[in-house]
């Protein structure tokens, strides 16, 4: 019990973002809506962000901008964040809002042949048309 | 020196080009794209000579020097692999001209800038030796192919939607396990987290990394239970699109795998099922494709589920676990490759004239089109695994190394899909062959279509009856020894 | 005994690929004949002039690419390869001419397409009785059987479809299923896939691995039609005569006897074999294969069933000189080869004949054809002799070796079992001699006049008659190869 | 002196926005909701961020530019929070949705 | 430092994670997407990220509900579930 | 006084979870929306305060103001969406 | 189905949770994620780059391929959009047009366009969909766009000292004018950028990028090597870098502008870039 | 939509009162509008180096030009001081007047007999004001203080106001008409 204590103190991020990302993934899975899905996809993104943002936290950081940067003098690395995780996490937002858009695209097509968003009705479409 | 990253640098130049050219002069987007991927085919040969002779190949990015900056590494396999993509690109690019020019009216210009990317995409993933790097580089590969096969009437949205959910979250999957790595060592870079890896001690989390990166990888290259979007996307999209790239996504994904197993991650790092579940999915793979490509109507959805199997017969081979296997893993993917390229080229030209690709609108075709589809047997008969082409000597690198790890589900499996795929082709040929064509048939061959093909057909014999060089020279020099 | 490095071989090989463009291209049938007939002489020739240093005991060799490491695409001609393929080459000179006639007369369609595959089927045959190692035979015996495909559905109706597919089935199926993993096996334990005199050294290989290598290799070579799998020759009679002439009397049949041949000899070993007992797999199979096929041929009525299942009882003595192992067994295996080749393609260029000028198909219907038809009957007289084993005809010879094998190796077993098949053979044969001359016509069109099949088929099935009884006096080329490459 | 304005002023903010918040969970429907989430909600977060900005002058790094921003930022609220409420007003009567009425008014009318 | 917020952020991005999935319209849906956007914003604020935050401010908030409206706008809003 | 602006900060996220309440449980879309709204204002709040205390809040203000400007355009867009549809939808 | 996806998803995560046994405790200084690269980074960068945002120089710099290629992804994104959704031209001319008077509010149906009169017309076309005129929004609008675009501006241009940078600050600018289509109409968004401008500058955005990249080329260093820039305009090697820094960032600004505006009228006006949200 | 008909109707009511542009009215607009922005940056940037202050002229010019038609081309109207005095007379007021209704409002919200105590209603009235700016001024200022949202404001002038009680009812369209009519010299 202590030890899961320890465990859950020392890295509850880690475990929301796992609830996150699975709450995305069972989105994806379970939900017959098109839009729905790309919701749960998102969230699976953000999550898989979160996750890497928390990699990057260091205790008692501040945020990756020097602070007085016109001073020279040695930067001790304890005190900034670690900005590499934050460098990877805005490629993959970005990734992330294009995917998104893609995958709007797609749905107007997808609406206009089908007529519907439900992926049920659409099979239902497909089989008798 | 530059060559490394030449080989990219023309496609990305000649997509932006070929979009200001669309809003200017349209006239000159195609012979942008012919430019372009000649270019880039051009010094995909240099590169491969020069790996040949002076060994492997580092370009750094940006002049920051690798564990900090990213780097691209070409070593012979990818060598080759940047060439086969580079080459297959182009002769789909030329074969389809007509289709590129018309079939898209004003958006030709964003077809092929998109086109252009994707191929980009695939080489900067097999050239990129940063583990980041390479997941932004399957976005851009993935992004730009859900595009051109979602292009399309019908059912081609869904198909390439579906398509874009599997492969976000594969991407993503991905992505995690990278993460899972770097929060370990601390690294992304492929040759430095070797190194730490190496070094590093074996734990669950080690494990739980490598697991997700493999899965998400499995998720990407449509293996067995994740195979949903792969029959759909190719078979309803564009012929162009699939034709491009059908030879290209799963491969290059096994590609990455390839590279990672044989160069990045130790075998202490591997979870112990992990091979066996591969085997045991790569084996359902095969079954599961062949036994539902049996079931299919349209052609070109029937081989699209052949390819599934040819993805079992891949991912197996890398994880029989022996020199030998991962030889046949390898070359089936330069086979793979060839072949689907053939099938897809030959099925592009013949849905141009006969329209839907079910068995009845292929009757009488071996008249009617006899270069187009003797191009198409060479195809079908690699599928099968008839000697002296291309596919029999991978498959049979398979099998032998199957054989070698008594992993004799697996060579059933091989020899059960070769059967299958017999029994599918020659349903076609024998309509092909033997049906009389109808009266309205009109077909044409052009040999601006036929050319390419004959290429990739001739290529499959020749580099069939080459295979001993291409594993002597390509592939047995990177596999490392530790693997027996 | 030396190993000449020359492209002979490959030259061989590739006539007749060659010719394919020709006969496709051809504008008139003329032209496209003569293509045809030009490679057949070229081959002939080709393959002839390496018989004196074959004979001599030398062999060519040449590597057409490195493929896999100890298995090249690689040509080697030695003495059981030439006996094999002086036989192919040969007989598609003959029967080139009588498909022109036959062919002709029939007015079959898509001519073109036949002369074109018959081309390549010749090429593939070539290449399995030149090829050096497994992967090259193998190789050839695919290609072999893919393009023997369209000649056998080549009425391209119902039935000829059904025949072509399980002809396919059955070769691709065992060729893929069986003789694949057995030779990737036998390329895992040996690193090497080369014919080599000696085969596998005792005890490279456990000997339950062995027999199952063996078994499947043994079935896997289906076009050999051992027992369970010979379904498909019966089947692919539907194929027009020339056809069948060619896949039972040369190409086909023989590439798969000439396949298992090879495997015993070369690839494990007569030696090996023997020290494991193992040849009484193959004897035994050979045997079962011999009776059974005879007395389903008995009783068959339609005349080339009838042939295909005496085919299917004769291969099985090239299967059993095989696995006779001792030297006259295989001398004898051999040369049956070449006789029975000879012997058959007569007969089935008389059913043809008869074919083509009556129509008819069925023993029931041909009473008193021999008058109609003298040429045609006396060519089919002949070669039921020598299939029978008749003196003076070359059956005979190849016989006696077998059972001079037999008796060598004291399996008296096995040597009833081939007499008693002989004499079934005369069994089913002689009837029909009996019917075509004896026996009174009973439909009107065989009485009257002698009207005998257009030159075209009349001449060659007496050609080949003829050479049947020449080989009995005078048997040396093949002999002397056979005798060459027994010991 | 300044930090108990600061302190007074943050907690009016907060009340502000307690207030407002408690508002739209009580009200009827969303057009009074939309009353007291808008504007109180505007009111408070003006309110605190003028304590914060006050709260800058106790703190070095807080330059004066950033009070200007915080400023601008306050101008910023000041101009679009309104029209942010019109707007979702609107949108709400051209969707037709009706407004709630005093269930004794709704007698009387009847 | 602040986990005190960080915490509380991030049961509320949960929170708005499974209502939007469960939300009975795709209006809604999105809107509520917007949120956990704005949360997510909050979260990688408490964590000092600021780059990202302020991405996913843009992005989440700004752009990606945008064109989710236009999406819905465009097709239906309605869902089954 | 810092430790003060701190819990001002966990209040303020204490409170953020009534609109969320709204935004969560609606019942009418416009609820959402002004939920989506109130959360937006609160949050520019907090971005501030989070902004105080990291000690670097020259930082934080741009992404509060970037914030509060898209909070108004996701909110336009939305009842932009509701003026056009939003009949059709409670028609039907 | 609802089940089985709630197994399998409740498996992974208990999966993925398992195998987060050894992760370093959050927040740990000594992990290697802080130490080896990062590290590095923190400590060099500002001295190599003359850049105090640590994540801009990293982004704009030693990652600047992964930036290239996003900047690519969103142009991608774009061009993906337009070849899925947009319709041919001749399909997107509406039969009807809609003129409403601009003193009364009524709304006229016309079956072909009308030309306009010139400076202060009494009518005005609009949509289809809701013709009612709110001034509020509008001229609110009207006062804040520029705003917000300046504001954009800023944060392209201010990328090395605070957060922020070409991403962000092209999404801003892009929001400006989602914003503005928003409170007036598509058709304004398009009359100010029309298709041709916004692909012409998302290709040019990358261009500018790549033209950096490929000067870095030119002067004889590798591809996307800012070092080139040192001795333009007298520089020194560090700031090259933080100039090359700025020049991605612009470019990358343009990109996203001009991508997201594309997205955003192509989806709203489900691919007839006349009508839209 | 719910007029429509196939034959333009124009309908007369109060036509906006012309002005004549002057000279320079587009330059100084211009002037005025990029100082304005200039401002704004330099705020933001808080860097007063050569090189982030060109950075600014040039972005404050672009980004002057770009929105030349969208900003609200009302520059005229705040030539006279008198116009600028008013404005800033008239912003402590509303903010007074926000901050007492507001007052009222909180207590409302505590208030256990919420329910009782709201009247909620649409009410109407038509404003004199014609020009768009002021229009907008008024509206907001209408939501700003509590009680009161603005519905909408058509063409004709009537602004329709949903109403949170009687008393907030009651005070409109109040004394901020006047005020706003004062600062935008409307007649």
């Amino acid at each position: 019990m202590e030890d899961f204590l320890t465990q859950l103190t020392s890295k509850y991020n880690f475990w929301a973002y796992i609830v996150l990302m699975m709450v995305g993934l069972y989105a994806m899975i379970a939900k017959g809506n098109l839009i729905k899905k790309l919701i749960g996809l998102s969230i699976f993104q953000t999550a898989i962000m979160l996750f890497y943002v928390a990699i990057g936290s260091k205790a008692g950081a501040t945020i990756p901008i020097l602070r007085d940067h016109t001073l020279k003098g040695v930067i001790d690395f304890v005190e900034y964040i670690n900005p590499l995780p934050h460098v990877l996490m805005l490629t993959a937002i970005v990734v992330s809002v294009a995917t998104l858009g893609v995958a709007l695209a797609l749905v107007l097509r997808v609406y206009d042949v089908h007529q519907t968003l439900e992926e049920d009705e659409i099979l239902e479409k497909i089989k008798n048309p | 020196m530059h060559d490394v990253v030449l080989t990219i640098l023309p496609l990305l130049f000649g997509s932006f080009l070929a979009i200001l050219a669309g809003w200017t002069r349209s006239a000159l987007v195609y012979p942008l794209g012919v430019v372009a991927l000649a270019l880039s085919t051009g010094f995909c040969v240099k590169l491969l000579l020069g790996v040949l002779s002076t060994g492997t190949a580092t370009y750094l990015l940006g002049g920051w020097s690798p564990p900090w900056g990213i780097v691209f590494v070409i070593d012979t396999f990818s060598a080759g692999m940047m060439l086969l993509i580079s080459g297959s690109a182009l002769l789909t690019y030329l074969a389809f001209r007509a289709e590129i020019i018309e079939g898209f009216a004003e958006k030709t210009a964003a077809f092929v800038a998109l086109l252009l990317l994707t191929v980009a995409g695939h080489m900067g993933i097999v050239a990129t030796g940063d583990l980041f790097n390479l997941y932004v580089l399957i976005e851009v590969a993935a992004l730009s192919g859900y595009a051109l096969l979602g292009y399309g009437s019908g059912r081609a949205p869904l198909a390439s939607l579906n398509y874009l959910c599997v492969g976000s979250v594969g991407a993503s999957l991905y992505l995690l396990g990278v993460g899972y790595l770097y929060i370990l060592t601390g690294t992304l870079n492929m040759a430095d987290l070797a190194q730490i890896m190496l070094a590093a001690p074996v734990t669950a989390s080690l494990h739980g990394a490598v697991a997700v990166i493999l899965f998400g990888l499995w998720v990407k290259m449509a293996l067995f239970p994740f195979h949903g979007w792969l029959p759909g996307a190719y078979a309803m999209s564009s012929p162009v699109a699939a034709a491009l790239l059908a030879p290209l996504t799963t491969k290059v994904m096994v590609y990455v795998v390839i590279r990672l197993l044989i160069g990045v991650i130790p075998g202490a790092a591997i979870p112990e099922a992990l091979p066996d579940v591969a085997m045991l999915l790569g084996t359902a793979a095969i079954f599961a494709g062949s036994l539902m490509a049996y079931r299919q109507i349209d052609q070109r959805r029937m081989i699209a589920y052949i390819l599934v199997a040819e993805v079992g017969y891949m991912v197996g081979g890398m994880f029989i676990g022996n020199r030998t296997a991962m030889t046949g893993a390898m070359l089936h993917i330069f086979a793979d490759a060839l072949m689907t390229l053939t099938l897809f080229l030959a099925l592009g030209s013949i849905a141009r004239q006969r329209g839907e690709m079910v068995l009845a609108n292929m009757r009488g075709l071996f008249r009617t089109m006899p270069f187009t589809m003797a191009a198409f047997v060479l195809g079908a008969m690699s599928m099968i695994g008839v000697p002296p082409l291309f596919g029999f000597f991978s498959k049979w690198y398979l099998l032998s190394g199957a054989l070698e790890s008594g992993q004799y589900l697996f060579m059933v499996g091989l020899l059960v899909s070769s059967l299958v795929n017999v029994v599918l082709f020659f349903r076609i040929f024998e309509t092909a062959f033997f049906d009389e064509p109808g009266e309205s048939v009109r077909d044409i061959e052009h040999w601006s279509r036929v050319t390419p093909l004959a290429v990739a057909a001739v290529l499959l014999i020749v580099a069939g009856l080459s295979s001993g060089l291409i594993v002597d020279r390509l592939i047995a020099g990177i596999i490392p020894a530790s693997l027996i | 005994m030396y190993s000449i490095y020359s492209i002979q071989p490959f030259l061989a090989v590739a006539a007749p690929l060659a010719a394919v463009p020709g006969i496709l291209s051809s504008r008139s049938p003329n032209i496209r004949e003569a293509w045809s007939f030009a490679a057949a002489l070229l081959l002939l020739g080709l393959v002839a002039c390496m018989v004196p240093a074959v004979v001599a005991g030398h062999t060519y060799t040449w590597v057409v690419a490195n493929v896999l490491p100890g298995a090249p695409i690689a040509f080697r001609v030695d003495a059981f390869g030439m006996l094999f393929a002086l036989v192919a080459s040969s007989l598609w000179v003959v029967t080139t001419l009588y498909s022109i006639g036959y062919m002709r007369s029939k007015n079959e369609h898509a001519q073109t397409r036949f002369f074109g595959y018959f081309a390549v089927s010749i090429f593939c045959a070539v290449g399995v009785a030149f090829s050096a190692n497994l992967l090259t035979m193998y190789l050839f015996y695919e290609l072999l059987s893919f393009s023997t495909y369209p000649l056998v559905a080549h009425h391209q109706n119902e039935e000829s479809r059904k025949a072509g597919r399980k002809y396919l089935g059955f070769i691709v199926g065992t060729s893929i299923g069986l003789v694949l993993p057995a030779m990737v096996a036998v390329h895992h334990f040996m690193g090497t896939l080369d014919f080599a005199a000696g085969g596998i050294p005792l005890g490279a290989i456990d000997p339950t691995t062995m027999t199952v290598l063996l078994c499947l290799l043994l079935f896997g070579f289906a076009k050999a039609a051992l027992m369970p799998v010979h379904v498909w020759l019966p089947a692919a009679m539907v194929a027009p005569t020339p056809v069948s002439s060619l896949l039972h009397a040369v190409a086909v049949v023989k590439v798969g006897a000439f396949c298992i041949m090879r495997v015993v000899t070369d690839v494990f070993g007569v030696e090996t074999l023997s020290a494991l007992h193992l040849n009484d797999v193959v004897t035994g199979a050979a045997a079962v294969t011999m009776l059974a096929a005879s007395l389903i041929a008995l009783s068959q009525d339609g005349l080339k069933r009838r042939l295909a299942f005496s085919t299917i009882g004769q291969l099985s003595y090239i299967v059993l000189g095989a696995g006779l192992v001792t030297a006259a067994g295989l001398t004898g295996g051999m040369l049956h080869i070449a006789m029975h080749a000879f012997g058959k393609i007569t007969l089935f260029f008389c059913a043809g004949a008869i074919y083509v000028a009556t129509g008819e198909k069925y023993i029931s219907r041909l009473n008193g054809i021999g008058y109609r038809m003298p040429w045609t009957m006396t060519a089919f007289l002949i070669g039921s002799l020598s299939i029978i084993g008749i003196p003076p005809t070359g059956g005979f010879l190849s016989k006696w070796y077998l059972l001079n094998g037999c008796i060598d190796t004291g399996q008296w077993l096995l040597a009833l079992t081939l007499l008693a098949s002989s004499l079934l053979n005369a069994a089913y044969f002689l009837p029909i001699v009996y019917r075509a001359w004896f026996c009174t016509p009973d439909q009107a069109q065989h009485a009257g006049p002698m009207r005998e099949a257009p030159l075209a088929c009349i001449v060659p099935p007496l050609i080949t008659a003829t050479i049947t009884v020449i080989l009995f006096f005078y048997p040396y080329p093949f002999l002397n190869l056979a005798r060459l490459a027994a010991n | 002196m300044i930090e108990t304005l600061v302190i007074f002023l943050c907690c009016a903010g907060m009340l502000l926005f307690l207030g407002g918040m408690i508002g739209i969970l009580r009200l009827p429907d969303a057009y009074t909701r939309l009353h007291m989430a808008g504007m109180l909600d505007t009111l408070g977060l003006l309110i605190l961020l003028l304590g914060l900005v006050l709260y800058g002058f106790l703190h070095a790094p807080m330059s004066l530019l950033v009070q200007f921003k915080i400023l601008l930022l306050w101008g910023f609220v000041l101009v679009t929070s309104p029209t942010a409420t019109h707007a979702m007003v609107d949108a709400g009567v051209r969707a037709g949705l009706t407004p709630w009425v005093q269930p004794d008014a709704k007698r009387r009318r009847k | 430092m602040i986990w005190e917020i960080k915490l509380l952020a991030l049961i509320l991005v949960i929170v708005c994670a499974i209502a939007a999935i469960n939300a009975k319209d795709l209006l809604s849906a999105a809107v509520i997407f917007g949120i956990y956007s704005f949360m997510m914003c909050v979260q990688w604020l408490a964590m000092g990220a600021v780059d990202v935050a302020f991405t996913e401010a843009a992005i989440g908030a700004g752009i990606s509900t945008a064109l989710m409206l236009a999406a819905i706008f465009r097709t239906s809003r309605r869902t089954k579930d | 006084m810092e430790s003060f602006i701190l819990y001002l900060g966990i209040v303020l996220m204490g409170i953020m979870v009534l609109p969320l309440y709204r935004a969560v449980v609606g019942p009418t879309t416009l609820d959402r929306l002004m939920g989506m709204n109130a959360i937006g204002s609160k949050t520019v709040a907090l971005i501030v305060i989070i902004g105080l205390v990291f000690d670097r809040v020259d930082m934080f203000v741009d992404i509060a103001l970037a914030y509060a400007m898209l909070n108004f355009i996701a909110v336009l867009a939305a009842s932009r969406y509701l003026h056009k549809r939003g009949r059709r939808d409670t028609a039907s | 189905m609802k089940k089985t996806a709630l197994l399998a998803v409740i498996l992974t995560g208990a999966l993925l949770i398992l195998s987060m046994e050894n992760f370093p405790s959050w927040g740990d200084v000594q992990s290697p994620a802080s130490l080896h690269l990062s590290r590095h980074f923190i400590e060099k960068s500002y001295e190599q780059t003359l850049t105090p945002n640590l994540v801009t120089a990293v982004l704009g710099d030693y990652r600047g391929f992964d930036t290239m290629l996003e900047t690519v992804v969103v142009f991608t994104a774009a061009l993906a959009c337009f070849l899925v959704i947009r319709l041919p031209r001749d399909v997107c001319t509406p039969g009807l047009f809609y003129y409403r008077h601009t003193r009364t509010g009524l709304v006229v149906r016309k079956h072909d366009a009308c030309e306009l009169p010139g400076e202060n017309p009494t009518f005005e076309r609009v949509d289809s969909d809701w013709p009612p005129h709110d001034v509020v929004v509008v001229s609110t609008c009207r006062m804040v766009i520029p705003f917000i675009q300046l504001f954009g501006l800023y944060v392209v241009a201010h990328g090395h000292y605070s957060p922020g940078g070409g991403f962000q600050g092209g999404v801003i600018f892009a929001a400006s004018y989602v914003l503005l289509a928003v409170s007036h109409d598509l058709r304004t968004l398009v009359h100010r950028l029309n298709e041709r401008v916004t692909h012409l500058l998302s290709a040019a955005g990358v261009l500018l990028f790549f033209g950096v990249g490929l000067f870095g080329m030119a002067m004889g260093l590798n591809f996307l090597d800012y070092g080139a820039l040192e001795g333009v305009l007298g520089m020194s090697l560090a700031s090259g870098h933080s100039l090359g820094i700025l020049l991605v960032e612009i470019g990358v600004g343009m990109t996203v502008t001009a991508a997201l505006v594309i997205i955003f009228k192509l989806l709203s006006s489900r691919g007839t870039v006349t009508e839209g949200l | 939509m719910e007029q429509m008909t196939d034959t333009v109707r124009v309908v007369r009511t109060g036509e906006p009162v012309k002005v004549k542009p002057r000279r320079y009215d587009a330059l100084i607009s211009f002037v005025l509008r990029f100082l304005m922005l200039f401002v704004t940056w330099l705020i933001l940037s808080g860097m007063f180096d050569a090189f982030h202050v060109s950075l600014g002229v040039a972005c404050s010019a672009f980004v002057t030009w770009l929105s030349a038609d969208i900003f609200p081309p009302e520059v005229r109207r705040f030539r006279k001081l008198r116009s600028l005095w008013l404005l800033t007379l008239y912003v402590p007021w509303l903010v007074w007047e926000i901050a007492k209704c507001n007052i009222r409002m909180l207590f409302l919200a505590f208030d256990p007999k919420l329910n009782d105590k709201i009247a909620p209603r649409i009410v109407t009235f038509k404003t004199g004001l014609r020009n768009e700016l002021a229009l907008t001024f008024l509206a907001n200022s209408i939501t700003m203080t509590p009680g009161t949202i603005t519905v909408s404001i058509d063409e004709r002038g009537y602004v329709s106001v949903h109403a949170f009680d009687e008393v907030s009812a009651a005070g409109l369209p109040g004394d901020m008409e006047k005020k706003i009519k004062a600062i935008f010299e409307e007649a």
